[in-house]
């Protein structure tokens, strides 16, 4: 699956108010993007920053979520922060491990994946990524890791959940190549299509950043539901290629708990790999 | 039953021509970094690499100039960044390395396709997705039923599939647990096959277990024992992956210098997997152990005399 | 989790209704006959009965009017003969049950279609046969390599699946060893699953060992504890099957009368499969036990903290 | 798979000659079906009758033979004969047991195959098989078991052996419905069809009954090569639909030997389920 690309100069905004504790942007992204999984069944893990949100998800929101990994892995259970997605911590005490093809072919293409969880090198605003190549494809200006699985993900995951960084170079207003489908061109032809073609997939529903959260509105477009506590809409149209829809009834994302950054800190990421 | 045990030398000296389609598989777990090295060492060429995820072992092997073409769906260091190697081959106008790319159910489709001696097999991916359009083997096929489109991947046959498993017996009856990537259907999908194994087992062993076997002994060329032959990559139950050396990979890699003196220090100078065991040495080796064992239990599948 | 453990009565009240299609699968091994006679027992009708092999359950379903129409590859009573009570529904002019015929390989490659929700499933079969002339839901399908024609079965979607295992958590986890047949793929494709175990066991269990695991609970309706559930079919390790039962249904079901009258005395007249174990007597049961252990052996998944 | 139809009216011939032991034309049959299996490698066991010939080679002429059977077991080492083909004798001890979908794509359709041991209710003189219907397919005079494995075994295996008791009723001039292919119409169309459609299979090769062996000739008709001891040319004639071939170097079968016959009523048959 994709892999949130390039180095991730992470500001330590202050903290929201008197007495709370400090943390990252990085912080702040993961634990909005746990957030959203309250509720749902069976969510389908991707590589990189996807994989600490779910597992933070795991131990806060969403206890008995059904943690699916693309190496074939239902109801993991990891005892600690898989480093990839073949981890094999998340295949000890698992519920099932199976082969790729039945993972691919029965669960997920079967239509038992609630939410698929994916990074995103350039993503735009219909929800479409580009995980592939940046420039041409034949002779790119950079070779990124291409679909893994996020394609058929895309496609076959009742929904999709993004969580990346924003930059000019990742919000783009065109990709340079459609590797994971999300509204299309708008949110009418998307619903066409699916229904044509068959598709389980309702497409993307959130996109977490180290700035906001985006949900997506009726014309299948993003649309700025909070910013993170210290972030600018300043800086969120800093940050992207096109002119972004935001919600009259624009939020503040609530501050990480002391809780969240203990278990990020202590459990899930001692090292600072997504967080540093 | 004839032996088919095999050092790794005479393995892949066999087994593994010029030319060839291989495909080393295994997704994070049991990648047989030893049998790729060997094919390094041996200085094969032209080789068309099939491998889902390409790891360390096909930048490694890029590196060392074995091969022609990539046939992947997933392009990268897990966790760490890409793979450096295979970067400074395939970006710019220095694309000289051929790729032929599907996603991951593309990649196992074909796998199966090639196992089940199918012309083609149908998925649901790819609708509205570049990927066709830069890769003409994906291809629109209609349900004779009516019911509409979907996509369709062509068979792959490796010439050599070479897998890496936790336990084999002499003739190749070879069980795994853990993840189980896409390895039984490419090596049914190949015409030839070398199993590396962290312990040779009596038949018995096997026999007592028939469900976890994953390839029949018939199917195998070579059974080659190989302890630690997975690492950096890891086997469930006997050793960690070893994380560090895939971060240690990233800036080695991106220095085409420090690659190749990586590749005479850690290749082309040993004579095979127990000197490089030797060099990484026992501190290290047995860090990576698992932190305690985690037994699966007995199921009982009755004599019926 | 919470439980799904219900009674055999509950489940097939709930979870199965007239009109249909059910498949009860296993290969020789694990039939559930427990569901099927409850099935009887609560008089459901217009069923369209999925099975690769009928076996006597699919006889006695039939001989008691649930069934509209059977889909099937292999109608027979194995090593013994045929299935009487199906064959005076289907010969002649009293061919009145509606038959949908494939191979063995076209029933798992239709539960294989429904299970991955494709639109069909391409296969080497059929050629040259008259199958396909009596079948129109088999068809021919052209590759769009180039590479000739295939033929392809459609997916096949039960309503209900139900299928016996050796153990389960009471949240629909489920293990089972020895043959593995196609219950797999038939419950994945279904609507609703019910599960019948000879033990249900603490989660624990299960992840001991997580590539024993068939289906997940995720896609588990209801877990039925029915010991002996699977007689005169046998289990994997707990009992053998009772050829015996398989030979007495020959003369028994060529008489629609004596047919009746096993029906009364063995599924209406009883409450469930507590009582018709009792009713076969301890003797005859233990009879079944397997002439010895045959032990798995354990093998370890390590733990990685 | 295809099981031999019908009652098995089963005479006991003398031995063949002063002290050699009597035995029946069941037994007969077995043996000399069990000996044509010397030198294969991989065999798919059918119901019935071909069970019990495939034990038997495997316990004399072909040790190291694999025994491969449709309910997903490799490498079978019954401890007893199996009275079905999903008997849990073949799984105890076996070197793989796999799902169908496995076996049947991976084992059968991959090629692994060498020979597929069919039984049958109706044959013609080019091997063409029923095992569905005598009669009317839309209402049968007699509803046999169908296809089960046989159809694709019988197009994917490398060649096929069939076992089968002979009569006027199944040895027929035309068969009611072909569930299973053989040289069609004769060898020259077979082998163009095969050809074309990419099968595996060549065919079958050796058709064992009740009173002879069978091979088939270059028209891909079947040949009479040997007749069991104390069977004749006219019981042939008389229990066949058409003018069969016979080989000019007819040969005589080998009567069973003792051990192959203490093997069959003591080990096998001990019952006397196939040989009564």
């Amino acid at each position: 699956m994709a892999q949130p690309k390039g180095p991730a100069p992470d500001a330590v905004p202050a903290g929201a108010g008197a007495g709370a504790p400090a943390f990252s942007k990085s912080e702040m992204m993961i634990v909005a993007a746990a957030r959203e999984l309250a509720g749902q069944r069976v969510c389908f893990v991707g590589v990189g920053l996807p994989n600490i949100a779910v597992n933070l998800a795991k131990r806060t929101v969403a206890p008995e979520m059904e943690l699916v990994y693309e190496a074939g892995v239902f109801g993991a259970e990891p005892a600690r922060l898989p480093l990839s997605i073949g981890d094999p911590t998340i295949v000890t005490g698992a519920t099932a491990v199976v082969s790729m093809w039945e993972l691919f072919a029965y669960y997920l293409q079967g239509g038992l994946v609630d939410v698929g969880f994916l990074g995103a090198a350039q993503i735009d605003r219909f929800g479409n990524i580009n995980t592939t190549v940046i420039g041409d494809y034949a002779a790119p200006k950079t070779r990124l890791p291409g679909s893994g699985g996020a394609c058929e993900i895309a496609i076959n995951a009742r929904q999709i959940f993004v969580i990346m960084r924003q930059s000019a170079r990742s919000f783009v207003e065109r990709i340079d190549f459609r590797t994971s489908p999300g509204n299309l061109g708008g949110a009418a032809k998307a619903e066409r299509i699916r229904r044509e073609q068959g598709w389980l997939g309702r497409g993307p529903s959130v996109v977490v950043t180290d700035l906001g959260i985006w949900h997506f509105d009726e014309d299948g477009e993003m649309r700025l539901d909070a910013l993170h506590p210290g972030a600018t809409l300043e800086e969120v149209r800093a940050t992207i290629g096109w002119e972004p829809k935001v919600s009259p009834a624009l939020a503040v994302t609530p501050a990480p708990t002391a809780a969240e950054l203990r278990l990020i800190r202590e459990e899930l990421d001692p090292d600072g790999m997504y967080t540093k | 039953m004839s032996s088919k045990v095999a050092t790794m030398r005479d393995a892949v000296a066999e087994l593994v021509r010029d030319g060839d389609t291989v495909a080393i598989e295994g997704f994070t777990h049991l990648i047989s970094f030893a049998a790729g090295h060997e094919i390094i060492r041996q200085r094969r060429r032209d080789l068309v690499l099939a491998r889902m995820t390409p790891d360390l072992i096909y930048d490694q092997m890029v590196a060392a100039g074995v091969a022609r073409r990539l046939v992947f769906s997933w392009l990268g260091n897990p966790g760490v960044g890409g793979l450096n190697a295979i970067r400074r081959v395939t970006e710019g106008a220095n694309a000289t390395l051929e790729l032929e790319e599907y996603s991951h159910f593309g990649m196992v489709a074909r796998y199966a396709a090639g196992a089940a001696n199918l012309p083609f097999m149908p998925l649901r991916s790819y609708f509205e997705t570049d990927l066709p359009k830069v890769n003409p083997r994906i291809r629109p096929i209609e349900s004779p039923y009516g019911d509409g489109v979907v996509y369709a991947v062509p068979p792959l046959r490796p010439d050599v599939t070479v897998i890496h498993a936790q336990r084999a017996d002499a003739s190749g009856n070879t069980q795994v647990w853990g993840l189980l990537g896409s390895q039984k259907e490419a090596a049914f999908a190949a015409e030839r096959v070398i199993v590396v194994v962290e312990e040779l087992v009596d038949e018995a062993v096997v026999r007592a277990d028939p469900n976890r076997t994953i390839i029949p002994g018939i199917i195998v060329d070579a059974v080659v024992v190989e302890p630690w032959g997975a690492h950096p990559s890891y086997v469930q139950g006997h050793y960690d992956r070893d994380n560090r050396f895939y971060r240690d990979w990233d800036p080695i890699s991106r220095d085409a210098a420090a690659t190749e003196a990586w590749l005479r220090d850690w290749v082309y100078d040993l004579d095979g997997r127990a000197a490089y065991a030797e060099k990484l040495g026992v501190e290290r080796l047995a860090a990576l152990r698992p932190s305690g064992p985690a037994p699966s239990g007995v199921v009982d599948y009755g004599e019926y005399r």
